[in-house]
């Protein structure tokens, strides 16, 4: 059902045929990360001087949706290390670090994790405490302390691209943020797995970090405007993964729908021959047509370097909360099928809402659509106009305020 | 072709069947034939409402509200409520029954809640009779969550009484009113209900009508300096906050809703006999499970609608006070399943059935134009989650 | 936040407790069913006569939803024992014998279960195969095999009210179709569990009855047309038991949002101040009350012992898609937190989706209501009818069926 | 105020900007000022189409589809969807939009897809030139999903030709055709598709408008048995169900929607503006977190019907056969978004922006036609369903 995709189709046959397990399971099994590695997949977003194959956006796109059709908790572990983390690093690490940090994460030898949310703030960074601060004397490199939570891979990574605040030396005038590769193999690491409805073949969890050490390197300031500029540039790859995982997870649930109301008869009667079955058979196609549409357009956009923040906004919000719906028909066209553990849809409907959730919020996202539409920034004031227009006390009943319980007077 | 009882007020204390019938069969002999044509007019039929209005023995559809001691029918809101529902349903026509209710409702019974004894006396029987019509500006009827647009400054000294300087478009019922319901801002804050006659020098009005709910009257009140008497104040000075806004609120969400329940039961209705005659692929279109599906739905929000509505408008009997939540609650329900009936409908009967000639096509223009009426969903929702979370 | 019940509330303030464990561990913990049974939960629902304290409709109502909310799925293995296979047995079983197929329902003694759906067959009566045959000789009783699934509490019921097949001695003219009362505590019945997404604390599953024994007087025919019947009025209480399960759900949702709306803090603004928030707020608001105001209208009627199917089921379809709804919006304003395995919303999504399947789906109860309208019955006819309009093909490009590749001809 | 770069047609080998951005200043200019009053008064101006169609050097909006050896633009299906998607944005007038894309797509494609080389040649350069205008009945294009109301009988011996009877309502641009396309059921079954000048004998054109696109021009077709040569044959003899049927339904589907896109945008505007200007509480409603949803949300449903029907169209210009299935997954798409962006355009803007001057007014009334046209969801569903499942 998905549409011819440009380039070689990457296939995922073993991973497909092991994505119940894996859910059940809770944790990806080895030989999904082999057949990852050996399709080439984690290859494709990265020029051939990084060691990449440098696929053109389509390509990228149809891998991508490739894989989160087989096991979408499996396409966000490798798509989060080898794409996210990979740009990400490429983008910020220094060139001569390349080798170090960024092939292995190619090559699929290692794993990495994008470390930017902690415990209690969700997307807010202006409450991120996670702090870099020098572990001596100038040159002997920094120690790295805090916790990030709600982590992609974060139970299993070899490396964590960290956001976090730098504590600087009397008249250090460099930026008070920075991004820092810590090498997550130490002493000074704790991490931790935090269970979850859906997508449960991706490690998921936070890391603690005390006196963690990091080398002068591996840690590179960037500007707090960063968190909106082009690091944001860079984030809007995290909201499109996403959403192809949505797109899949959709495109998935429709065509067992498509195949369940071929197959099964009520009361002699194919469902497939029942209009109203029909009618959420073709609004389930719509949707996911116009999510991956857009989906195209966006990623041929960031793929030639031009920023599609706002397609990608609107691309996030729509197809995920579009997923949710087009599982939950899903589960409705099965009945009780749908919702017993081990069926495909169930595990669909489950995997679905961790999108929504996944990245920036939905809400979060139409802020960033809002502003682009010339609306100007969010203008908060606290919520104390109700009472003031009279709408704040209940209504005096018909003989006002002091009327005698009851009776109409006759 | 759905009959009524299968379609009936949901609610726990839902209306007295008995008054929504009979202002049901009275609307359709007496409105419902001329409905499509005023609308395609702009027309107000006064004959019309005299009619509706006079009805005895029978709905008395001008006084419901109005005690019987002072000259009306006495009713309890639940029966208002049927008895507005059974004009929605009878008539056919939104634009009607919205006037009506402004009248028997908006108008009436702030009067008779906060009014003096004199007030009650001089305004209540001959409102309740049809005589004198009663307006309010849709505009107050969400306290002052629209920009205020009238103030009032104290009468010159030794004269007394007040000033009132301003204009109120979207006036239901003004080119044929008696007398007004305004609410004004004093320069020191808080703000003032007055009623106000038609008689009062200065006051100006003039025709001015949006393009919906064109069977109702609607005109601009403009007010260039009027200078009204003390007794002209209802209620409290500067009380207008905790007495006529909160009231005149839950009033229009409940009662202008009414009416819309038995819209959409008539919008059901065409469209179950719409579905019937269409053809598509060859078949009767009842025959497609998608069209029977959408007819259960569009009947499933009408009960639900129903239910909600009655339960506000109980509240009104229940001797304490309601409460503005579920007013605001129904409200935001019934225009919402309003919106949704009348687009299903249209949608199984197809484009022919477009014309101002159908239901279907005014009350699609009217029910948007009602749910923007009330404060529309930008007010609603802020009042119940005010009240849901104890701030606002 | 529940609406002021009628008569005593009910409350079950340790099952409460106890319902984050409940999920986790898949089954209703012991304490539970004694609080329930404490309670006389189970005696609301049937007159003094039978042991019952005989509440009126308002009162079980408000009980109902207590214990929902306290915990779904108690709620579900309590009232379709108490209530639901309580009132089919005082309906149908022989008044002789009530004192041993009800009392020990109402007193919470024993578990009852209505096995009526078969593995494949889902709510088309017309393919279940069940049978109840004589054991031998007249007055000898009866042997009942076959296969029931998705069946609440089959795996802990003591007894099972089951829809079978009769197999009719020559000459006997009786019905074709019988309810037999089976004591599931016999060698002839083996039961099995299905795991589920949802609703993890009640029992489910299915049982097999291989030569399993029935007592003549635990045998009552019935007509088939008692399935679209009086037995159809009855099973109208399980769509009213699964709407309520339904309402609180959504409630409990509701309450978890408006609660963390009001504590939770982001980007400097309360949540309970964004009117983003509020719009999902007050829409939820709405939606449940709709539904309450229903059901209290329904339950009226039936506990007067009116029909009330048209309106159950309207008010089985619009609560429980209204309560995934309330429970989508509830895990999208808590974030991160809301699928995180334990958090209390977490549980309510994963709940909320069991109803909608629960009982007759959605659809099918949209023919019920379809039908209430006077739109006749049903006529099902083979889907043939787009290929014939000339929709059933491709068009031809712009130059017709012969156009060469592609360019315009200019 | 929405820069439209900002709301640009989102599928790759999107309109290309430069013809959209002519025909949106072009119908800005010359359209865009008496939508209103032509709406209010049902009025077809010729004047204002023959502007349309001759604009040198620019859009010409009368033949873009017609190949430039036949006096055409010559231009591709993507240029065409942007030029209408640009008229539609400028003009602010989807009756007016609609007229121009029946006469310069649904009457005209047909002809260049299966017309004779003498049909090509006598039609289409006085097509393309806005000279002769080519006439569609609304209700002949989705196949026969609507009970055929035309039959076809063979001509008296001798004389050849048909006799072609019976009668066809909702004929965009009927009283000012030159020509009609008409499919014909024949008693043996199967339907063939005719090409009728105005003045084939026993043709008689009657005025009959739906309420809705009123600046469309309507008629209704009588055809008392009139008799038409061979050579109006246009196609196969029974070959409509494979040739013109499935061809006009699609470009129907595509094509009638593209008008929308420009619509829905500048809705999108009007609702921006409307929030920036009105107060709610005291506050602009721009600053309300639910109104900034809302517009972020019809924005997005922009971006996606926009990028579903280049997606639809581009196939038109792939050389290969253009598919149905996304065909009518983007008419079901446009349709249903340009009423959600109608009522929630309506809703920032509040009650006073429903006057018929407003665009919000005209284009909620006309998004409801739209959306019933083309089939409607019973036609469009079932014709995806059925390409899914491998049924139908």
């Amino acid at each position: 059902m998905t549409e011819t995709p440009h380039g070689t189709v990457l296939s995922f046959p073993g991973t497909a045929s092991r994505a119940a397990e894996t859910d059940a399971e809770g944790r990806m099994p080895p030989p999904n990360w082999t057949e990852i590695i050996d399709s080439g997949y984690l290859r494709l977003f990265h020029p051939p001087a990084s060691g990449g194959t440098g696929a053109d956006g389509l390509t990228q796109l149809a891998a991508m949706e490739a894989l989160a059709r087989a096991c979408a908790g499996s396409y966000w572990t490798a798509t989060v290390s080898g794409l996210l983390c990979g740009k990400l690093i490429s983008r910020y690490s220094r060139s001569s670090e390349h080798d170090r940090l960024l092939k292995p994460l190619i090559s699929g030898e290692k794993l990495a994790c994008f470390a930017i949310v902690e415990p209690p703030a969700g997307s807010d960074a202006g409450t991120y405490n996670t702090t870099v601060r020098p572990a001596g004397a100038p040159g002997e490199g920094f120690v790295i302390s805090g916790e990030k939570a709600k982590i992609t891979n974060a139970p299993d990574a070899d490396l964590a691209v960290t956001l976090a605040r730098r504590q600087k030396a009397p008249g250090d005038e460099g930026h008070d943020w920075c991004l820092a590769f810590v090498d997550l193999n130490q002493p000074g690491v704790r991490r931790y797995e935090t269970p979850r409805m859906g997508l449960r073949g991706m490690p998921w969890g936070g890391i603690v970090f005390t006196e963690a050490v990091v080398s002068e390197a591996d840690v590179v300031p960037v500007p707090f405007g960063e968190l909106a500029g082009e690091l944001a540039e860079l984030m809007a790859w995290g909201w499109l993964l996403i959403s192809v995982s949505a797109i899949a997870i959709a495109e998935s649930a429709l065509d067992a729908s498509v195949r369940y109301a071929g197959e099964r008869v009520s009361f002699g009667r194919p469902l497939g021959h029942m209009e109203g079955v029909q009618t959420q058979l073709a609004e389930s196609r719509a949707q996911i047509d116009a999510a991956r549409v857009l989906a195209r357009k966006a990623v041929t956009e960031l793929a030639a370097g031009r920023s599609a923040r706002e397609a990608i906004a609107m691309l996030k919000i729509y197809a995920t909360e579009m997923a949710v719906e087009v599982a939950a028909r899903a589960v409705q066209i099965h009945g009780a099928a749908g919702v017993t553990r081990g069926h495909e849809v169930e595990r669909l409907y489950r995997d679905a809402q961790m999108n929504v959730i996944g990245g920036f919020t939905s809400n979060r996202l139409r802020e960033t659509v809002a502003e682009s539409l010339g609306l100007g920034p969010a203008v908060y004031q606290p919520f104390d106009w109700v009472a003031p227009a009279g709408l704040g006390i209940d209504p005096a009943g018909f003989d006002g305020l002091t009327q005698s319980a009851g009776a109409v007077p006759a | 072709m759905v009959a009524p009882q299968e379609l009936k007020p949901a609610a726990p204390g839902a209306g007295d069947p008995s008054s929504a019938a009979a202002a049901r069969e009275l609307a359709e002999r007496v409105a419902r034939p001329s409905a499509a044509e005023r609308d395609r007019d702009h027309r107000w039929d006064p004959a019309l409402f005299a009619e509706l209005a006079g009805a005895r023995p029978g709905p008395g559809l001008a006084g419901p509200l109005v005690p019987r001691a002072l000259g009306g029918g006495g009713l309890s809101a639940t029966q208002t409520c049927a008895l507005l529902e059974g004009l929605g349903e009878g008539a056919r026509d939104p634009g009607l029954a919205l006037a009506v209710g402004v009248h028997a409702v908006l108008a009436t019974v702030p009067l008779r809640a906060f009014g003096s004894p004199r007030q009650r006396e001089r305004y209540l029987p001959l409102m309740a009779s049809g005589d004198w019509i009663g307006a309010v500006s849709l505009r107050q009827t969400q306290g002052a969550a629209l920009a205020p647009t009238v103030t009032a400054r104290p009468g010159t000294p030794g004269l007394g009484g007040w000033v009132l300087t301003g204009d109120l478009d979207l006036v239901a019922g003004g080119p044929v009113a008696h007398h007004f319901l305004v609410v004004a801002t004093h320069d020191g804050g808080g703000r003032t209900a007055f009623v106000l006659d038609r008689s009062t020098p200065g006051l100006l009005i003039t025709e001015s009508a949006p393009a919906a709910m064109r069977t109702c009257t609607w005109g601009r009140l403009v007010l260039d300096g009027c200078h009204v008497p003390d007794d002209a104040v209802l209620g409290t000075v500067g009380g207008a906050e905790a007495e006529v806004e909160p009231l005149m609120a839950s009033l229009d969400w409940v009662f202008s809703s009414a009416p819309w329940l038995g819209v959409m039961r008539a919008l059901v209705r065409d469209a179950v006999d719409g579905a019937a005659e269409r053809q598509v692929f060859g078949r009767p279109l009842v025959h497609a499970q998608s069209v029977r599906f959408t007819l259960a739905d569009l009947a499933t929000r009408c009960e639900l609608a129903a239910g909600l509505l009655y339960r506000a408008a109980g509240q009104f009997d229940s001797g304490g006070r309601p409460t503005r939540q579920d007013a605001a609650t129904a409200r935001l329900f019934v225009a919402a399943a309003a919106r949704a009936v009348a687009e299903g409908a249209a949608r199984l009967s197809g484009p022919a059935a477009l014309t101002s000639d159908h239901l279907i096509a005014r009350a699609h223009r009217d029910a948007l134009f009602f749910a923007e009426t009330g404060g529309g969903t930008e007010v609603l929702r802020p009042v119940i989650a005010a009240s849901l979370l104890g701030l606002g």
